[in-house]
């Protein structure tokens, strides 16, 4: 019994309210983090949101106007890459899920004494720089390749140029392989949150689904996977949010078609030298992701895990 | 469970019953292969040798960059400047965000949704701002560029990686074992380093080693914050513009290898140990 | 709000310089960009001129970009701080844009013997610096065009017209991020003059470049990271940096370079002294050192590109004759008749024609 | 309501609850209730699934906090300390072992924290305790239910707290390990002088080792006391019925002056001492009989001539007999009551008792007690009692 | 060794299990183990904490893979088919309750997987069944640990599996649910014709309800019969002493020539037949004389003179005494065995019957057995049973 109610979700009755007796833990166990999130992001965001309501050029420097159509500019004239950023950040999400979970399951209940290197060999990528694997992926990638070829002589890009995510039978170069560069970048923060929460789980609730007539895709669809809950929602948005902004697959693996908004916001903040938008863009894209997040959490019915 | 073995049952179709059966393992090992297939690419030219500066192209074989990793200027000390960092930007990043993951996994108070939105839009924030705001805060404190501003940036934006991951963990852990601990006059703080911590120990590794490998690979907003100070990935990135040197695929290779060969080790001995 | 970045030269004053007590400088150049020694460490050169003057050299490789280098340090030089750099190495037009917002020291020509004197023509009157007062060349850049022959089944490719238009080159057209190297080539292409390049002209080149764009014509706009597409093959043609492709030739003899009849860009990396910086006199020794003829060929040699040095040929040659005959190395008169720079432009027309160029590349 | 257990509860009272509630949500688990336990009692609690034992002691324990009213050890309010400053363990219903220690660092647990280094010799006699000495380096997922349990109650019991509560702690072991533990936690008890409360379902653990029991229902306590008190002389039907099985029987009270009450329940008459009925009897009124299983003799019709004197005597048939071990239980319907139960030891069995045959009840009308007929007669039964 | 309940096992065969055993590591939680369980009886399953009931039980329904050995349900093996594939249910003796599922899901699961669709009045029943029909909305965690079980004994229960395997499925209810329940469970299994198999700790449960009952020892099956044949005459001191209390006198064999044997114990003359002795008798060789407590009638030595002829008796002193509701205990020492238990029940309480008092025990030499005094006497008891 102990192992199984171990597992069980908390009781949240039994949680403690901070308000009665007041018990000022969790306060101790916010401050630090918080005090350094005010001073290290809160005070320079404030700062990035008076830069958006300002104007003026580098040479006569740039003052609080209270300009706020740049918002209304920024968002007419970049929403196509707004869009397509949420388009391959949900496509890149949606893979990722779908590739990492079985991996993270592989590694939760069937590793055994090979859990920790296989966990390992998940994030060890990480140690090679991302620059070198992206040019790697370009190697592989490559319009002459052994993979093009063979998916050329599948007529596997025939399929894909008809469907557009592909150009001319080549990989590179179009949506399908920024997207597929989302997806290898931030795989990795789909499966480690997917493993912590399928490790979690007893694996005599898989016995009882299994005793009760569940066939293993119904004991994954009705056990394993609401039980995984948590582990879902935590690696979609670890992946989805750091995508959305993401500009170097965009910029390495795809073409000016490809281009996201990360892409955008690097550029007028480094080459067009135009704060204010940038600095605009950067806070409609965090306003929509908080957005599309809350109605994602909302929906998941994980209000809890926010 | 492990997977049955095969018995001589009779079976309609013995191959597609055992793809069945191994469906998750051969999909979960596809995606491994996935995950991995760049490092081998860069291990195969680890061992090229380039007539000119470019290493993109099979040459021959050569285990020269093998044998001086450290050859190139500069390359060993930004890998150990970013070594350093990692480790501290983790250590950091880790007890802050477990801390918070706790605070709002196991507590209801007053502004709760506010420090979780706090927390959460670091990671919306794109990069190059971050960078530049922090950049900009760092100036006006009159802060010398350096490794204190390329470790704080870092805490900064590991941060929210390790409450979401921990986060996850804590919320699925039965809180009545920490009520038994407490029961056993475990003080809060003995109950959250004898039990919880063990407990939440794969949701911190798993935040943790995020945020390694997010400090040790981030390039834009250490790029903004380092001054002159030149770490791993901003060399890479470098180095790219003009051809990388076949020094960085050893590196790169050499750091995979030893943290895969790290756990195996300890895999092997802790195996061993149990057997005797 | 945000201070106005740029005050007439010296407003802020000089910082005294230390270099009489300090016998220092710090210099952040591009990776890659100086000689190396035997094993790949120290950088030969540059332990000469310790030798020689007992001034150390903090060298850093921490410039891979241009505009990258200039958002990490425009804040302090905004706020008249040191940068902890006394020499640095930007391309011409953030030279130019650095020097208009006062960020540039000017240069004591009296401490500049070596360079003042064998500074090529070619070089002598950029119109962003005129005179070259606070700033001096390190390498120049040739943008030309450059095709993997067996990309493109063995024909030649030499003209911006043929990157932009011909259809067996779609989809597999490279250009460059660089704004004025790949509107430059392209003014040329058409007819213009860079040096004296309009706003209609430039429109109708953007014009030209993004139907070729809406075409899939063009794969990508990238920086230095084309090599490796050229030499794959992915990208059969595009704009490139000669001091790259004589690496690239070095791997693969595929890759060949045109310079297109209607010319080439000829930009610079150019050596400035940031804004109160504490050891300019040092900094000044150093370039005036880069200027001997000897020691310009040692560095020619070692990055293969275009040196600002004249009078190079003979210590080349007796570095290696065949780099010596290189005309992407030592151009000669022809060659450097075809050259074109782009003309400096106003901080509107900079904000202006980025945002159209930055368009066109998708972002 | 208040209930005390009849003790001095002035300066020898360890526990003391003080109209402490507990709701979750709209829906009370535990009725606002008084409770005092002597220091060193073996205090047990009895009471239906789901009536509020676990939550009740949760609530002592500091891992639930009151929705109203106060707890008191030893005479300090600790309704706002934490856990781990009160002097009080606990046996967990759900075991809450830590998965990640094996056994012996379960154990060692509470001694640890107290900063004691040398816990060796104190697990593994107490390890020994439980039999559990072989498995000390198992980790609780490799035992089974029954070990895991030891486990938990080793845990506790090492520490020698002032008051112990033990939820169920020994309902997964087999009869004579449970009786075997049962010797160890009384000893125990005594030696040290430990407060304990105990929630059992086994009413012979409840009957054979507390000083006080409580019974509760859906929230609330219904009677405390002494366990043969509780047993001879229960106050409600809840309590008649709980504990153990007792037969009742509506009778009409014919004459209420005497020190003995008649009584009559279709045609048979009862006699019921006043003394043992807590319900005031009126002539006329009714009341409820209550008469225990094994204090009934059942005699064969046949013999209903050698039935002694002074006993009251009900008429009937056997429906059901069922051998239970040491004894045989018999179901008899009579005009007085349907469903009526009697426990025969099997010593000699009388063949002729077998379902159908026609018998005579009788007892000791001094074993018989009398409640409120007010109340529902199958409280406590398992048709009258819900969750 | 080989078990097979005394039944036709050939057609009417639901279980068997052939030369099954169990293995974690070094440690053999099952050794090879024959059983075979008739279809449609109700198979209890007795024994220590720790003797491998779970294990066999996870094993038939394929949740552990055996060892060796084979499995076969209804004449099929399946001791390679997946449990989803098998026509069993299990009551899980740690509940595995579905977490994320309301109580009425938890329930309806396995109607719902066979894709029964109109699940709604079904699990009603069921849930009123268990008396919980209005918690049906109630997540697991937000209720009391006697009602996580009966919510696991539910969703087991719905499926009306061809066999059905119960953990310890009441352990947590209180005496009067778990009686209560325990009828339900017979009637459904008598009505649907399910096979059970029953682990319990309740002996009385066993007894009452097992049609069959087999006894496990440390892995093995030591003794299986009807309930009522293993407690009249238990084949090993384990089944003696685990199934209800035995006293066991060690005695030495005078004569083994009749019907009865005659043998000594200390001073005292003891009668046993031959037909109730499991080992076989040897004169001037040892035998161990059961007896259950409840068969002893104790006499007070003063009235010694008035026990009939025939009866075996032994002189002793009482001990102490305990009351335990039904009955009251005694504990008597004598010169033929120390610590011998004696059940009276309370109808008349003796009161000369107090520790220190001198008392005769004696018994009809029918009610008592012989064993191989080659086994520990202490087997199956307290002290002698291990884990
Ligand atoms: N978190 C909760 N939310 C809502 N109701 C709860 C919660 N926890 C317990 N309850 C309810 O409170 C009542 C009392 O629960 P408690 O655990 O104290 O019962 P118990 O007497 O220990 O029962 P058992 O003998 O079955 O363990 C039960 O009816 C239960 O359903
Ligand atoms: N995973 C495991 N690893 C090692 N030993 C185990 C494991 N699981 C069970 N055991 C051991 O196997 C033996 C039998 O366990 P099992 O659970 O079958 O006992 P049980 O008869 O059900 O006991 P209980 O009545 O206490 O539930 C026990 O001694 C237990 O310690
Ligand atoms: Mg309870
Ligand atoms: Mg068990």
């Amino acid at each position: 019994m102990a192992l199984v109610t171990d597992k069980t979700p908390a009781p949240r009755a039994t949680r403690r309210t901070a308000a009665r007796g007041g018990k000022p833990t969790p306060y101790w166990l916010l401050l630090p983090g918080i005090l350094w999130l005010l001073v290290f992001f809160a005070a320079p965001l404030v700062y990035q949101a008076s830069t958006s309501v300002q104007t003026g050029s580098l040479e006569e420097g740039f003052q609080v106007t209270w300009h706020f159509a740049t918002y209304w500019d920024a968002l007419t004239e970049y929403y196509p890459q707004f869009l397509r950023s949420v388009a391959y950040a949900a496509t890149a999400t949606a893979l990722c899920l779908a590739l990492g979970y079985p991996l993270a399951y592989l590694i939760a209940f069937k590793a055994g004494r090979w859990r920790n290197v296989l966990m390992i060999l998940v994030i060890a990528p990480f140690f090679t720089s991302f620059l070198i694997r992206t040019l790697a992926w370009k190697t592989i990638l490559s319009d002459g390749g052994p993979v093009v070829s063979a998916l050329a002589s599948l007529h596997v890009l025939d399929v894909t140029d008809a469907l557009g995510v592909t150009e001319g039978h080549r990989v590179l170069a179009t949506p399908l392989a920024v997207v597929c560069g989302l997806t290898y970048n931030f795989l990795p923060f789909m499966i480690l949150p997917l493993y912590t929460s399928l490790e979690r789980i007893d694996s005599r609730l898989h016995e009882a689904a299994g005793d009760l007539y569940a066939r293993p895709l119904t004991t994954f669809r009705k056990v394993t996977f609401p039980l995984s809950m948590p582990g879902v929602v935590a690696g979609t948005l670890l992946t989805f949010i750091p995508a959305t902004g993401d500009y170097i697959n965009a910029e390495l693996l795809g073409s000016t078609d490809q281009k996201m908004i990360g892409n955008v916001i690097q550029s007028q903040f480094l080459r067009v030298l135009d704060y204010p938008t940038a600095a605009a863009l950067s806070f409609i894209l965090m306003a929509a992701i908080l957005a599309m997040v809350t109605a994602y959490i909302r929906k998941s019915g994980t209000e809890d895990l926010v | 469970m492990p997977a049955l073995p095969a018995r001589p049952a009779a079976l309609s179709s013995r191959p597609v019953r055992w793809l069945r059966r191994n469906f998750v393992v051969l999909a979960g090992l596809a995606t491994l292969a996935y995950l991995v297939l760049p490092n081998v690419i860069v291990t195969v030219f680890s061992f090229n040798k380039p007539n000119g500066r470019f290493n993109y192209e099979w040459q021959r074989f050569s285990t020269d960059a093998w044998t001086d990793p450290c050859g190139v200027a500069d390359l060993c000390g930004s890998l150990s400047l970013s070594l350093q960092i990692a480790v501290w930007a983790t250590v950091g990043a880790t007890v802050l965000g477990t801390a918070l993951a706790f605070a709002l996994a196991r507590y209801r108070f007053r502004a709760r949704s506010s420090v979780s939105t706090l927390i959460f839009l670091p990671m919306a924030m794109p990069e190059v701002v971050m960078a530049a705001s922090l950049a900009t805060l760092f100036l006006n404190m009159g802060v010398t560029f350096g490794f204190w501003t390329i470790l704080i940036a870092h805490i900064t934006f590991c941060l929210s990686f390790v409450v979401t991951a921990v986060k996850a963990r804590v919320m699925s852990m039965d809180p009545r074992l920490e009520q038994a601990a407490q029961d056993l006059y475990a003080t809060p703080l003995q109950t959250f380093l004898r039990v919880t911590l063990p407990i939440a120990a794969p949701g911190i590794a798993a935040g943790a080693l995020l945020s390694f490998a997010l400090s040790f690979d981030d390039f834009i907003i250490t790029n903004f914050n380092a001054g002159s100070t030149v770490t791993f990935p901003m060399f890479v990135w470098g180095s790219a513009q003009r051809g990388t040197p076949v020094q960085i695929n050893v590196i790169g290779t050499a750091m995979f290898a030893i943290a895969v060969l790290c756990v195996l080790a300890g895999q092997l001995i802790g195996g061993r140990r149990k057997r005797s | 709000g945000i201070p106005p970045a740029g005050r007439p030269d010296g407003a802020l004053g000089t910082s005294a310089d230390r270099s009489a007590r300090e016998r220092a400088v710090a210099f952040s150049s591009w990776t890659g960009y100086i000689d190396a020694g035997a094993d790949g460490k120290g950088h030969p050169t540059l332990d000469d001129f310790r030798r020689r003057t007992g001034i150390a050299v903090t060298y850093t490789e921490d410039i891979n970009d241009n505009v990258e280098f200039f958002g990490k340090v425009s804040k302090q030089l905004t706020a008249g701080q040191d940068i902890g750099r006394d020499l640095v190495c930007v391309t011409d037009w953030m030279a130019g844009r650095m020097i208009r917002l006062g960020w540039a020291q000017r240069l004591d020509a009296s401490h500049l013997p070596n360079a003042y004197a064998n500074l090529a023509p070619a070089f002598r009157n950029p119109d962003w610096d005129p005179g070259r007062v606070h700033s001096y060349p390190w390498t120049g850049i040739p943008a030309v065009i450059a095709y993997n022959r067996k990309a493109t089944g063995g024909r030649k490719v030499d003209s911006m017209s043929q990157l932009l238009e011909d259809p067996r080159l779609k989809g597999r057209v490279g250009l460059l991020s660089e704004m004025r190297d790949t509107v430059g080539l392209t003014l040329l292409d058409m007819g213009n003059r860079p040096e004296e390049v309009t706003a209609d002209e430039y429109t109708a080149a953007i014009t030209r470049l993004r139907r070729a764009r809406d075409r899939g014509q063009i794969r990508r706009f990238t920086g230095n990271d084309y090599t490796g597409d050229l030499n794959k093959g992915d990208i059969a043609a595009c704009i490139a940096w000669a001091g790259d492709l004589v690496q690239l030739q070095a791997d693969n003899t595929d890759i060949q370079y045109a310079i297109p009849d209607a010319g080439y860009m000829l930009s610079s990396d150019n050596l400035l002294v940031p804004r109160n910086a504490r050891h300019q006199r040092n900094a000044e020794r150093l370039i005036d050192y880069y200027y001997q003829p000897k020691i310009a060929a040692r560095l020619a040699a070692a990055i293969s590109y275009v040196s600002p040095v004249a009078g190079l040929r003979d210590e080349l040659a007796k570095i290696d004759k065949e780099l010596a005959d290189n005309s992407l190395i030592i151009p000669g008169e022809a060659m450097l008749a075809k050259a074109h720079a782009f003309r400096s432009l106003t901080a509107a027309e900079d904000k202006a024609f980025e945002a159209a160029f930055s368009e066109l590349t998708g972002a | 309501m208040t209930a005390t257990a009849p003790t001095d509860s002035s300066s020898g009272t360890d526990v003391r609850l003080t109209a402490i509630s507990k709701s979750y949500g709209a829906f009370t688990a535990v009725h606002p209730l008084d409770l005092s336990v002597p220091a060193g009692s073996f205090f047990a609690l009895l009471g239906a699934s789901g009536c509020g034992k676990t939550t009740t002691l949760r609530m002592i324990a500091g891992l639930e906090q009151p929705t109203a009213g106060t707890v008191e050890l030893a005479g300090k309010d600790v309704t706002a300390l934490p856990p781990h400053k009160r002097p009080v363990n606990t046996v967990f219903q759900s075991y809450a072992l830590f998965p990640h220690l094996d056994i012996y660092e379960n154990v060692a647990f509470g001694l640890r924290r107290r900063g004691i280094k040398s816990v060796k010799k104190q697990v593994g006699d107490m390890l020994d305790l439980v039999q559990l000495g072989d498995f000390a380096r198992r980790k609780p997922h490799q035992l089974s239910g029954g070990q895991q349990q030891r486990v938990a109650v080793a845990r506790a019991l090492i520490n020698h707290p002032q008051v112990l509560l033990l939820d169920e702690p020994l309902g997964a072991l087999d009869l004579k390990l449970r009786r075997q533990m049962q010797l160890e936690l009384k000893r125990i008890q005594t030696e040290v002088g430990i407060t304990f409360i105990h929630v059992t379902h086994d009413q012979e653990e409840a009957m054979t080792m507390a000083d006080t029991v409580a019974v509760m229902n859906a929230g609330r306590v219904e009677q405390l006391g002494a366990p043969a008190d509780l047993y001879e002389t229960p106050r409600t039907t809840f309590v008649a019925n709980f504990l153990g099985t007792s037969n009742l029987i509506t009778a009409e009270v014919l004459d209420a002056s005497g020190e003995t009450l008649v009584l009559r329940a279709a045609d048979t008459k009862l006699a019921l001492p006043r003394a043992r009925c807590t319900a005031a009897p009126r002539a006329g009124g009714k009341l409820l009989v209550g008469i225990r299983p094994e204090k009934i003799t059942l005699a064969h019709a046949d013999d209903a001539g050698t039935i002694p004197e002074g006993r009251n005597r009900v008429h009937g048939r056997i429906t059901a007999s069922s051998f239970i071990g040491v004894s045989t239980q018999y179901l008899v319907d009579s005009p007085a009551a349907t469903g009526l139960s009697v426990y025969e030891q099997n010593i000699e069995r009388d063949s002729r008792l077998v379902p159908g045959a026609d018998v005579v009840l009788h007892w000791n009308p001094g074993h018989s007690f009398g409640l409120d007929a007010a109340q529902s007669i199958e409280a406590g039964t398992d048709a009258g009692e819900g969750t």
